[in-house]
């Protein structure tokens, strides 16, 4: 495959990912809405707000560093995402997942973060770094179930190349990690919860203690970047999950498989979102110590079950 | 030749004499006393050199005509000859320092030091045992006297007491006389040897138990010593350093001579007796701040320790170079070492080790005292060091575990009461007002032991141990700076490049695969890092040679072909370690932990050492130990020594402290080369075991340890304020998942380990230069007291952060490659649940690590530090290099694996495919170069269109911020810094109670608390004190068992 | 209560009494008394709570008039003590020393009155006011409308009207016609 | 233009800063406003299309009036439907309300917030205080008139107008900015020295740096 091929096939998975991930947000906006009994914003208002962001005709920056946060986290976004198999069997959509395997997704989640996080630091702002150590201390803790179900799933299937996990899934709805290893995946979907942070775990962005937290002082284009990446990237995230639990998106039909990946997808973030709009919101010790509670320990039973039974 | 003889016939004489000569003025009367000292010194040499090195036979000299058994006769071989030379020499320099006592003193003080020293000289020789008698008799009496020669009531008392232990000794011996007497009809040692067929019944053995146990109350065992601690407080230091040395040898050796009468299975009570003599005088040492009575402790310890070294080997009858090694060496260090320092304490003056102090402004005789104290605590190359050794291999190889661990106990303690001293010494916050100038006539007694000490190691390790010239290079290097002491800092620092890169290459060509690695980390890593030194100024004595110091230990340490040559060099390393830590200016408690925790860490090496099987190879250990098969025990007590160096979890108790108070420039040899030593041994064992694999694997545990460090350390070092301590602590996690890829045991497992301390190396380097460029600028290391920094220096923020990046792992840098290779090694070898808490440990790492670099660099700059500078060139040049490096394996992942997937392919087949730069395990595949290709495209197309569409962007100042409506009042206020993680701590804080830290602090509170316990035996009553010795002699007895 | 009545009338020779309610009394005192009167209705009289402290600019009199409000909650009472003091030199005694909450309402009337409160903690800060230079403005003889106008721009056009003759014409024309305020207009 | 010039012109750019203290002027930035010079016709006019169809209002309530805005986004008015969305930080949001009266003390963190926003950026003043004073018109401590310390695009009356006037407003504000005519971070940047000595005619104790980047 030539350089030029990869390049265009590349640009089309990144922007339809980020489409229906930025689409996703309005669609969930719209549900949040009429579960208030509100019309609620138009379905397309995140594309609106991206537009309108990034025309605003006055930016400020801290500093070299502020100027590189925003682009640090969409790079994190688009690289998570780029390493990771949207469509099985698609050329398109494979992206660079020979580049690695499920390891360097997980790290490299942590890529945009980390930048972000000095970013939003040199900002200069006590709510960055206070939203940020919150951030950060929320994240060891969900990682701990979330890499145990993964661990899990590298006993089970022998492999850490999500192509193959997703490989090991096809042929019958029962080969899904779902349901040959629930365990993982109630540890994998809790930790989800923590990873997109809806309430109750969405205390890092809390508008009203510590206004927006991270991004405080990020406005125009470096918060219209923000945007971006946070529909590009809930959306690698929900590919990831789907590839890993429930079976991947594969069709011979590109478009069908694409259907597949929306509608499988669009079910893995509404379980998000129905917990985030039932329940309140855990003050930064109570999450930590609930992801060190049961999720972790569903995460070594995953372990145990597949290991030693 | 002169007959021995004359030195008694001529002390006699003059001592006579002395009264009348004194007629004619004191100083005639001290011309004779010099004379005559310095006549037995010159006999004694001679004959010393005609037994020693032309191989003349022992002379038996008759007296009275007759020859023995019916007169008295004198023997005077090698052994006599060599401690009455020691002995005489100590005499004649004792009185040197006496020199103003003796001018003013009445004459009978000289005349008494004549006679005691004939009395030794007597001693040593006679083959009689009434003459013996006589002798302890004329030493005694003399020594009472000399005792007093103070004229206090203390020393009064002390005579006193030791009046009444003597009577009650020689009572013993008399009656044993009489009872040898009895049964033999003869008083000749040699007869009495010959007919030792006669003492075999029960009371013949009670006669020669009388005999024995007699001299053996002289040589003060634990606890019936009382009398002769008051002595060594007491008195004058000249006659204390003659009561302890010189007389201590003559009772030594009469002990050593009598000792073959008592039939062999008797020995072990005597074996017993000396090492419960050891461990609890040390132990109780530990409580003394009298450095006098201190150091009395330690010489009863000594003697103890000699006293069963020497009745175990007579039992053994092993060769006798090792007697000489085990026995002579332990009595050699003790009596010029103890000597030395006894002097030093009189010239010293204080009472109290805290007041010690004073001693930093005179450096020759801080350095006499240094050589002596390291001699007395048994580091290398001082004898008692080669001692230890031979008898750790003694003792492993007839089973004797308990001696060896009493022994090693008590070394322990010892160390610790002397290096506490020396801390003091050396360090402490007070000013101290200025030591009066010594006299020569004070100071050169030392200065000539001190250089007897330091020639007999030289002799040792040339021509006992035939060790090659490389060993020698780290102590050479340490007098090598102190002769170049008037150099610039500089200059020196230029000169130890140099020598680090003339010792690379000459190890170059010794140096195979795995060897390479670590001779890259040990020796070029140092050569770089020495740069960071020159920033200092001024002349900064004393820091060039002992970072030579390190440096070149650390590279002999891989070359060592031989396991003493191993343990020779670490020790030399830890040394090194110690006194440069101690070099930092709060470094006096953490060294103190450092090195009881270090040599704790070497006694389990040295025990450890002795179980192993002899190698004589021409090759690195670290080749040859594939071949040798470690037995059980020797693995774990020598893993437990190197996981103290590598800071494992549990021996973890030291690193904060060194790390933080060692100089900014030189904690990054700690942190980045000097921990991976203990990786170099985990590594060096782990060989052989793979080779031998045992049922038991220790590895097992250990790969669990290394994941309990990893998950620990992280979680201290998150709770940090100061900078270095949460840097310690990091390296404390990043050395657990270095001993869990070690205990993997297997092909990926072992490239993952070694491509982690690879990248560990460089990152921690890189990282603690940088934080000691910021320190050096803002003169703080609390991080909250900083801020905002990256404006002001921003190379060191660039390198904090690809140094941040690397340690988390976070692709595309070299971190993610550890990683990846760490998690694929685990779950292939079914570690999962290890593999889960590093998953956990490397989160927890963000934590701390943004901290650092947030509350460092970011956020609200200072008022103080707005016009701090970049960090010097000296600390950025070895940055560069390190990031440099960094960037290139990363980018060229190959650069790195392929090696390791070569050194590695020597122990275990290869797991791992390499395509270009794809490497694929059998779980996964990663691809380096890749990730970082990807990497940089998605992050340039985001900054272009960001730059692109950003429409007029306004650069504004830290103050610009929305702050609620408000203005921020002073960046102290706004920067979020301070106890930055309180939720976390809330959460998991538990996690980090300091509990090992208790158990330490309780181990050491209870060590004092028995030790407190124990002194109480010491009245400080002279019936008690006989009371003791009554007790004593009837426990030892039902001991005997006769 | 009557007791602590009486015992106010024979000890602190009270000026005034005036009952409003049951558990609303006002008392007059001097001066120079207030310290010894608080003291001892706050440790023996049981009125530990004290409500608030305030003033009243009585120019015509020239006088400022403070009120301290007490209330006991055992008598479920509150007692109002009024003290005088003179409006030129307009000083009077500190109780931060009795209730240390007391610091905070002197502030404010230093600011707002001008009322001094020698050893008040942080009296001379400003309390609402940021950067206020003119005399207090509670005092009534400072002209807000004057103020306003010279200080803010006043926007022309603005007319006044009484507002429950304007809702009368302008609103509610048939207001008064309602029987409910027809009667009460009666 | 030669570069001594240039230097000049920058240097004249600087703002005094004289309200801080010496210490305090390096950590503030002293660039002054420049008016922002529109882009092609058409962009411009997507942008506003855009600007318009998204207005996330500054979560500050300066005044009574604020209560007014809680209103607004429950489901009875639904304010999110048009696009209107509330945002915490000055940073981002475009649209500020001033709610009702606003006190001297209040009109200083007012203007910090909005020199804070980033263009371009609009204000509703609301209620009949801010236009010349309302009820507080003789108050020694309330400004009368807004719109002499920072442009005001649309002016909601009433005392207090309900949250339909409000809305109304806003659709005004939508049409105007659709219009182009929402230009005031423009007018605030060229009449900057105006409405600064407006500004500083009132605050007495100028503690802070000219303008609030």
């Amino acid at each position: 495959m030539s350089i030029t091929t990869k390049a265009l096939y590349v640009i089309i998975s990144v922007i339809v990912a980020t489409i229906y991930g930025l689409a996703l947000n309005g669609v969930v906006r719209k549900i949040y809405a009429r579960v208030h009994g509100r019309f609620g914003p138009p379905v397309w208002q995140p594309f609106i707000d991206i537009i309108k962001t990034h025309g605003n005709n006055v930016a400020i920056s801290h500093g070299i560093m502020y100027y590189l946060g925003p682009v640090f986290r969409l790079a994190g976004g688009l690289g998570t995402y780029l390493f990771i198999p949207v469509i099985f069997g698609s050329v398109v959509f494979s992206n660079f997942s020979l580049a690695g395997d499920l390891l360097l997704v997980m790290y490299f989640i942590f890529f945009g973060q980390l930048g972000m996080a000095l970013g939003a630091g040199e900002g200069g702002h006590p709510y960055s770094p206070i939203g940020i150590a919150r951030g950060l201390a929320q994240m060891t803790t969900f990682e701990v179930p979330f890499a145990l179900s993964v661990i899990a799933l590298a006993i089970q299937y022998n492999t850490l190349n999500i192509t193959t996990i997703v490989a090991a899934q096809q042929g019958s709805i029962l080969n899904w990690t779902l349901f040959t290893n629930p365990l993982a995946v109630v540890a994998a979907m809790i930790s989800l919860l923590g990873m997109n942070m809806h309430s109750p775990f969405s205390i890092v962005l809390a508008p009203q203690e510590i206004p927006i937290g991270p991004p405080i002082e990020m406005n125009s284009s470096f918060l219209a970047t923000l945007q971006t990446n946070r529909g590009l990237f809930g959306a690698a995230k929900l590919v990831l999950f789907m590839n890993l639990y429930f079976g991947g998106a594969a069709h011979a039909n590109i478009f069908v498989a694409l259907l597949i990946m929306i509608l499988k997808t669009f079910i893995i973030y509404m379980f998000s979102v129905f917990v985030g709009a039932a329940y309140p919101r855990f003050r930064p010790e109570q999450s930590m110590r609930f992801f060190l509670k049961w999720p972790t320990l569903i995460g070594i039973a995953s372990i145990l079950f597949v290991a030693y039974f | 030749m002169v007959n021995p003889i004359y030195i008694l016939i001529l002390s006699l004489v003059i001592g006579f004499l002395l009264t009348i000569i004194d007629k004619a003025g004191r100083k005639l009367s001290l011309f004779f006393l010099y004379g005559v000292l310095s006549f037995n010194v010159a006999v004694m040499f001679i004959w010393f050199y005609q037994f020693a090195f032309v191989g003349r036979a022992s002379l038996m000299i008759h007296t009275a005509g007759f020859i023995a058994p019916i007169s008295i006769n004198l023997k005077l071989g090698l052994l006599e000859a060599f401690v009455l030379l020691l002995a005489n020499l100590a005499g004649l320099m004792s009185a040197m320092f006496l020199f103003k006592k003796l001018k003013e003193t009445h004459i009978s003080g000289l005349i008494l030091y004549l006679v005691l020293i004939m009395g030794v000289n007597g001693l040593v020789m006679t083959r009689d045992l009434f003459n013996m008698f006589v002798f302890i008799e004329i030493l005694s009496i003399s020594t009472y006297a000399l005792i007093s020669i103070d004229e206090n009531k203390r020393s009064f008392s002390a005579g006193f007491k030791y009046m009444i232990a003597g009577g009650i000794t020689s009572t013993f011996f008399l009656l044993g006389i009489i009872f040898i007497y009895y049964f033999t009809g003869n008083l000749n040692l040699d007869t009495v040897l010959g007919n030792s067929s006669m003492l075999a019944m029960k009371t013949g053995v009670f006669s020669i138990f009388l005999l024995i146990v007699s001299i053996f109350i002289e040589l003060k065992p634990f606890p019936a010593n009382g009398w002769a601690l008051d002595v060594y407080q007491a008195v004058n230091s000249g006659i204390t350093s003659v009561i302890a040395v010189v007389n201590s040898a003559a009772i030594l050796f009469v002990f050593y001579k009598i000792l073959p009468l008592l039939p062999d299975q008797y020995l072990m009570v005597f074996v017993g007796a000396g090492i419960v003599t050891f461990l609890f005088s040390n132990l109780i040492g530990i409580k003394q701040t009298d450095p006098k009575r201190l150091l009395g402790y330690s010489s009863i310890a000594q003697m103890g320790l000699v006293v069963a070294a020497i009745s175990y080997t007579t039992k053994l009858n092993i060769s006798q170079d090792l007697v000489f090694i085990m026995a002579g060496g332990i009595f050699i260090n003790h009596f010029l070492a103890k000597a030395g320092l006894f002097w030093i304490t009189g010239i010293i003056k204080r009472s109290e080790i805290k007041d010690w102090g004073i001693l930093r402004n005179n450096t020759p005789l801080l350095l006499l005292f240094g050589v002596l104290l390291f001699a007395l605590a048994g580091l290398p190359p001082f004898p008692g060091f080669w001692a230890k050794w031979e008898m750790a291999k003694i003792f492993v190889s007839n089973n004797l575990y308990v001696g060896l661990a009493a022994v090693l106990i008590g070394s322990l303690f010892e160390a610790f009461y002397l290096f506490r001293w020396f801390g003091y010494a050396i360090k402490n916050e007070r000013k101290e007002e200025s030591l009066k100038p010594v006299d020569f006539s004070q100071l050169f007694p030392v200065a000539v032991f001190v250089l007897i000490t330091l020639l007999t190691s030289v002799w040792i390790m040339i021509r006992v141990y035939a060790f090659d010239l490389i060993n020698f290079l780290p102590v050479a290097a340490v007098f090598g700076m102190y002769l170049l002491n008037f150099l610039k800092a500089k200059l020196k620092a230029v000169l130890a490049i140099i020598v680090v890169i003339l010792y690379g290459y000459s190890i170059y060509p010794l140096e195979t695969a795995l060897q390479s690695l670590f001779g890259i980390i040990f020796v070029i890593g140092s050569g770089i890092m020495i740069i960071t030194t020159m920033n200092r100024k001024g002349k900064i004595s004393g820091f060039y040679g002992f970072l030579l110091m390190m440096i070149l230990s650390m590279g002999n340490l891989i070359i060592a072909k031989s396991f003493l040559s191993f343990f020779l060099n670490w020790e030399f390393m830890t040394i090194a370690a110690y006194l440069l830590i101690l070099r930092g200016k709060k470094g006096q408690v953490p060294a103190l932990t450092f090195i009881t925790f270090s040599l704790a860490g070497a006694y389990l090496m040295l025990a450890g050492f002795g179980f192993m099987p002899n190698v004589l190879s021409s090759n690195a250990i670290i080749n040859t130990i594939g071949s040798i098969e470690i037995p059980l025990a020797a693995m774990i007590l020598l893993l437990l020594g190197f996981l103290i160096k590598s800071a494992s979890f549990g021996l973890h108790i030291w690193i904060p402290g060194a790390y933080a108070e060692a100089e900014d420039d030189v904690t990054p040899f700690f942190a980045s080369i000097f921990s991976k030593t203990g990786i170099f041994g985990l590594l060096l064992v782990a060989i052989s075991f793979i080779k031998h694999s045992s049922e038991f694997n220790p590895f097992y545990w250990l790969g669990w340890l290394g994941a309990i460090s990893a998950i620990v350390g992280a979680f201290l070092a998150t709770f940090q304020e100061d900078v270095k301590k949460l840097m310690a602590y990091s390296s404390m996690s990043q050395l657990g998942y270095i001993i869990a890829s070690v205990s993997l045991l297997s092909h990926l497992g072992w490239i993952s380990a070694l491509y982690l301390t690879l990248n560990h190396f460089m990152f921690k380097a890189m990282i603690f230069v940088a934080i000691a460029g910021v320190i050096h600028r803002t003169g703080t290391r609390q991080m909250y007291k900083m801020g905002g920094l990256i404006k002001k220096m921003p190379i060191s923020y660039i390198t904090v952060l690809i140094g941040i990046i690397a340690v988390s792992g976070v692709p595309p840098l070299s971190g993610f490659g550890s990683k990846w290779l760490l998690y694929s090694s685990m779950l292939e070898k079914g570690w999962y649940l290890q593999a889960g808490v590093f998953f956990f440990a490397s989160g927890v790492s963000f934590l701390y690590l943004y901290r650092m670099i947030h509350t460092i660099f970011l956020g609200q700059l200072k008022y103080e530090h707005q016009n701090v500078k970049e960090a010097p060139i000296y600390f950025l040049i070895p940055q560069v290099i390190f990031i440099m490096g960094i960037m290139a394996i990363s980018m060229f992942p190959n650069l790195i694996i392929k090696p390791l997937n070569s050194i590695v392919g020597n122990y275990f087949a290869s797991t791992i495919m390499i395509d270009g730069y794809n490497v694929t395990s059998s779980l996964g595949h990663w691809n380096g170069n890749m990730v970082m290709m990807v990497t940089m495209g998605v992050f340039i197309v985001p900054l272009v269109f960001l730059i692109l569409f950003n429409g007029r962007t306004q650069k504004v100042k830290q103050f610009n911020i929305v702050f609620a409506a408000e203005r921020p009042e002073s960046p102290q206020t706004t920067h979020f810094a301070h106890n930055m993680f309180s939720h976390y701590y809330k959460a998991l804080g538990g996690l980090t109670k300091p509990r090992i830290q208790n158990f330490w602090n309780s181990v050491s509170e209870w060590s004092n608390a028995i030790a407190g316990l124990f002194r109480q035996i010491y009245t400080g009553n002279g019936q008690t004190y006989l009371l003791h010795i009554l007790l004593y002699i009837v426990v030892l007895y039902i001991f005997l068992g006769v | 209560m009557e007791e602590i009545l009486r015992t106010l009338e024979q000890q602190f020779a009270i000026t005034h009494q005036n009952k409003m309610r049951d558990d609303l009394l006002f008392v007059d005192v001097k001066k120079d008394q207030i310290i010894s009167l608080l003291t001892y209705l706050k440790d023996y009289a049981g009125f530990t709570h004290l409500a608030f402290l305030q003033a009243v600019d009585r120019i015509e009199d020239k006088k400022f008039q403070l009120t301290y409000m007490l209330y006991s909650f055992q008598l479920k009472t509150n007692l109002g003590i009024r003290v005088f003091i003179d409006r030129e030199k307009a000083e009077m005694i500190s109780i931060d020393k009795l209730w240390a909450h007391a610091w905070q309402y002197q502030r404010e009337l230093k600011e707002m009155f001008g009322i001094d409160f020698p050893g008040s903690p942080r009296v001379d800060e400003s309390f609402v006011l940021e950067s206020w230079e003119e005399m207090p403005p509670m005092k009534r003889d400072f002209d807000t409308l004057e103020y306003s106008i010279k200080t803010y721009y006043q926007r022309p056009g603005r007319s006044t009207n009484d507002p429950k003759k304007y809702m009368k014409k302008k609103l509610y024309n048939n207001f008064a016609k309602s029987p409910d305020t027809g009667r009460k207009n009666d | 233009m030669d570069k001594k010039d240039m230097k000049n012109i920058e240097k004249e750019m600087k703002l005094a800063n004289e309200g801080l203290s010496e210490k305090e002027r390096t950590l503030f930035s002293d660039a002054r406003p420049t008016p922002v010079r529109p882009l092609n016709k058409y962009v411009e006019k997507f942008l506003n299309w855009a600007r318009a169809e998204s207005l996330w209002i500054l979560g500050y309530g300066t005044g009574c009036g604020a209560i007014e805005l809680r209103p607004l986004m429950t489901s009875r008015y639904d304010m999110f439907r048009y696009g209107i969305a509330p945002r915490p930080s000055p940073r981002q949001s475009s649209v500020f309300i001033i709610g009702g009266y606003a006190s001297l003390k209040t009109i200083k963190r007012i203007v910090r917030s909005y020199e804070q926003m980033q263009g371009p950026k609009f204000v509703i003043a609301l209620g009949s205080c801010t236009i010349n004073g309302g009820m507080y018109y003789d108050s020694y401590y309330t400004i009368n008139r807004i719109n002499y310390y920072i442009p005001v695009d649309i002016y909601v009356a009433g005392c207090m107008p309900r949250p339909e006037s409000l809305i109304a407003g806003f659709n005004k504000l939508k049409e105007n900015i659709k219009a182009g005519k929402c230009d005031g971070m423009n007018k605030y940047a060229k009449n900057f020295d105006w409405y600064k000595a407006n500004q500083k005619k009132i605050i007495k104790d100028w503690n802070m740096p000219d303008y609030n980047w």
